[in-house]
């Protein structure tokens, strides 16, 4: 399935975009993180959440297609 | 006074004194009011490693942020006694020593704004997706993390 | 910031929502601030056996209420990081949805202003020499008493 | 000795004066209380607090001649 992916904050500067479409074949959360980290190697290092459909998810839920995103530690206030 | 529509809770740049002010204004028509209380986070101009840090340039999941926020207002009017609640945060750049976010809640009887309040701001310092890039007077730069 | 001498809390008449404001901007030039915590106590109006809380009359024992204000003062900034306080107090008729307590605590981080202005507040209420005359619309009257 | 007492609030209606000096002869706090609900009958069913010398006193506390306050329940805020 098509995925969008957004990217926030220093994981925006790790990616170098904010956004991207990818076609990707896993099932869960856990995959696509791995898929991501092969193609960002110093994501690996980073500290995120991952969010889809605007809500946290861990990494053991599946894949809706729904927006991703790569959330950064919040520092709101 | 709930709404059922996250409202935009962002405003781009620092958030002024005198729109502070008025916003206190507006409530002196509501007469069952006893008691406010105000929250304001204010840029520091922390000094890391020898370097100031002179402005935070924030960002934010805006969808998810703005539903965020909804979540906590509807949790807080269910919680407690509130007669209004208002919450501002910035986007874009605010300096050392302006102002980057304003709770504001409201309620006849003082003991309910405290507890209120304080719920309040942890769970945006918790729950909204809001980056902070602290920029430094060299124009370098690290992401800032809520403690 | 403490200071040695009492200052006079009392302000004539309502606090004013540009005097606030004010409060706040001047605020913005102390960069080691991250947090400001501000309290309001506004006149209700009340109804009470069908009649309605059209203001109220301040008085005080002005010399000893000022020295209580400068003990909680100094206590609050033994007990808590805070970087200033301000607590201004009003004598005379305040209407309602008018101020007449206008409490402002600031530090270099949250935590600290959340506990140090329920504190003041408190206090306040507790052991300041302060009589509310509650005036309704058909000028009768009754003294108010702290719950 | 002269004693000087202020009256505020509820009390001050009692009394009907805000300030008096009084020549007294007793020697604590109570016995000032009662003297004073001699001459204010009413002041016997109201709820006050004595400060002497701007200090909130218990009714046991010796009469120092310093400055004595009738304070009703206070309404600060």
């Amino acid at each position: 399935m098509l995925i969008t992916i957004k990217y926030f904050g220093l994981i925006a500067e790790v990616t170098n975009t904010e956004e991207e479409s990818l076609e990707f074949s896993g099932t869960t959360i856990s995959d696509l993180v791995n898929a991501l980290h092969s193609k960002y190697d110093s994501l690996k290092n980073k500290d995120f959440q991952i969010a889809q459909n605007q809500e946290l998810v861990d990494f053991e839920t599946k894949l809706t297609g729904d927006e991703i995103a790569l959330l950064p530690p919040f520092a709101g206030g | 006074m709930t709404n059922k529509k996250p409202k935009n809770v962002f405003r781009e740049g620092p958030i002024s004194s005198d729109f502070i002010g008025n916003s206190i204004y507006k409530h002196q028509t509501k007469t069952s009011i006893g008691a406010h209380n105000i929250f304001l986070g204010q840029v520091r101009a922390d000094k890391i490693d020898g370097k100031t840090v002179s402005a935070i340039d924030y960002t934010a999941y805006e969808d998810m942020a703005n539903q965020k926020f909804h979540e906590i207002r509807e949790a807080a009017f269910e919680k407690f006694d509130l007669t209004c609640m208002h919450i501002y945060h910035s986007l874009g750049i605010v300096k050392a020593g302006e102002i980057c976010l304003f709770v504001f809640v409201s309620s006849p009887r003082r003991k309910v704004v405290f507890k209120a309040l304080e719920y309040i701001v942890e769970a945006i310092k918790a729950d909204v997706p809001v980056f902070g890039k602290e920029i430094f007077e060299d124009e370098s730069h690290q992401w800032k993390v809520n403690s």
